[in-house]
């Protein structure tokens, strides 16, 4: 299951990518640079993706144990 | 679906593929959620933890689009049944 | 073609889930249940969905015969 | 694209790969449109079956995009020959 | 590589045509043709999206000569 | 990731899964950046070159969006280091 595991994390890592790029950068693109707002922007974007990653796979866990539907989630990346 | 043309190798081998797929088709809906949920109720990144607000949202959100898509699951595979009868009756 | 009818599938449903998601289903999120008026909305939802996949079919199956760009389409998902 | 490098047996097993990715870029071109045409022409949910204004918006979004798309890939199709003779004329 | 090509060709493609419809075509769905100035738009559309893929292609590659981060990238399709 | 469970026939095979994985993956980079770049900074369609401010946009979007990349890629690692630190932990 070592492929299961590559795709859930190169998954997982490009839709953070993509929302936190959402969520930080300003679209004007006027400057090449990360300014120290976006930086620091990113790095508690990424921390909370993580965390709602892992509520996500609380939920899915206990309604797959509750019997309701859905199978087992990674409690990490 | 019916399977019965292939031969017991063949059939083996399209067993693979579909796990492959359900694989596959389980890790999107769930880095899905993953994504839909962080999008519509993490706004705030002042922190890096998760305000209990946005905690019950999150939880509210996966809860709910799990419901949401075992309800269209369900009306998918009437509405699917149905347009198979309509599609046999016309082709007699 | 089992397989081609197996991704027709689950994609037609796939986008479905988004569109009738994006449709009915209020983004605040105070609640985990769907109500009333969302579940309703969702089973009209999904049968709308299904008549406009016939008509692309049909329009998409008609080009085809006409000589217009395009393969054939399945009439039912 | 110059497939003459490569071994018959190859070439075959390319042929299908090719194969199964046109039928897959045909699904989803197909479901793109779907999708698209739905969302686009679909906001009344106060009735299950399509209003006439609804399927006439239907049918002509599948088209139009349908002569989009060949438009769009007429322009490409001459812009990358023409990228690749000035990629050519450049290596020389 | 000839499927590399053709998978980037393809995505390419896709994505254009895409983004040239949500830039050029009026998404009220009136008339099942397109007109004139959506005809011109969706040309020059193309031409501009074949010069930005060559720009970020330049961009990666010199990224990648001067030790940065990414691969190397295709100059045209 | 931990392979030595694996026959060297099935690292092999693995090796080029993950290597044809990687291909792709680097090919969606580089046309989604395209793709952000281009609907980002491209809204004028009098002409069909871009104009110096179009260009330098798109020049300034790709490198953004490659520093950023390589943030997002920096953190994740640290936090799923964290994560299995704290899953082995649990299990002990």
């Amino acid at each position: 299951m070592a492929l299961a595991e590559l795709e859930i994390l190169t998954d997982a890592l490009n839709r953070m990518m993509d929302s936190c790029h959402n969520k930080c950068i300003n679209p004007s693109y006027k400057e090449a640079e990360l300014n120290k707002g976006e930086s620091v922007c990113v790095d508690r974007c990424v921390a909370k993706f993580f965390e709602v990653n892992k509520k996500v796979g609380e939920k899915m866990q206990s309604m797959n144990n509750g019997g309701g539907a859905g199978g087992g989630a990674p409690r990490s990346f | 679906m019916d399977f019965s043309q292939y031969s017991p190798a063949e059939q083996a081998q399209l067993q693979r593929v579909i796990e492959k797929k359900q694989m596959t088709d389980f890790i999107k809906l769930y880095s899905g959620i993953v994504e839909r949920c962080f999008n519509a109720c993490c706004n705030d990144f002042t922190s890096k933890t998760l305000s209990s607000k946005e905690e019950t949202c999150v939880t509210n959100c996966a809860d709910k689009f799990l419901k949401h898509a075992e309800r269209v699951g369900a009306r998918f595979a009437e509405q699917n049944a149905e347009a198979m009868k309509d599609a046999q009756a016309g082709s007699r």
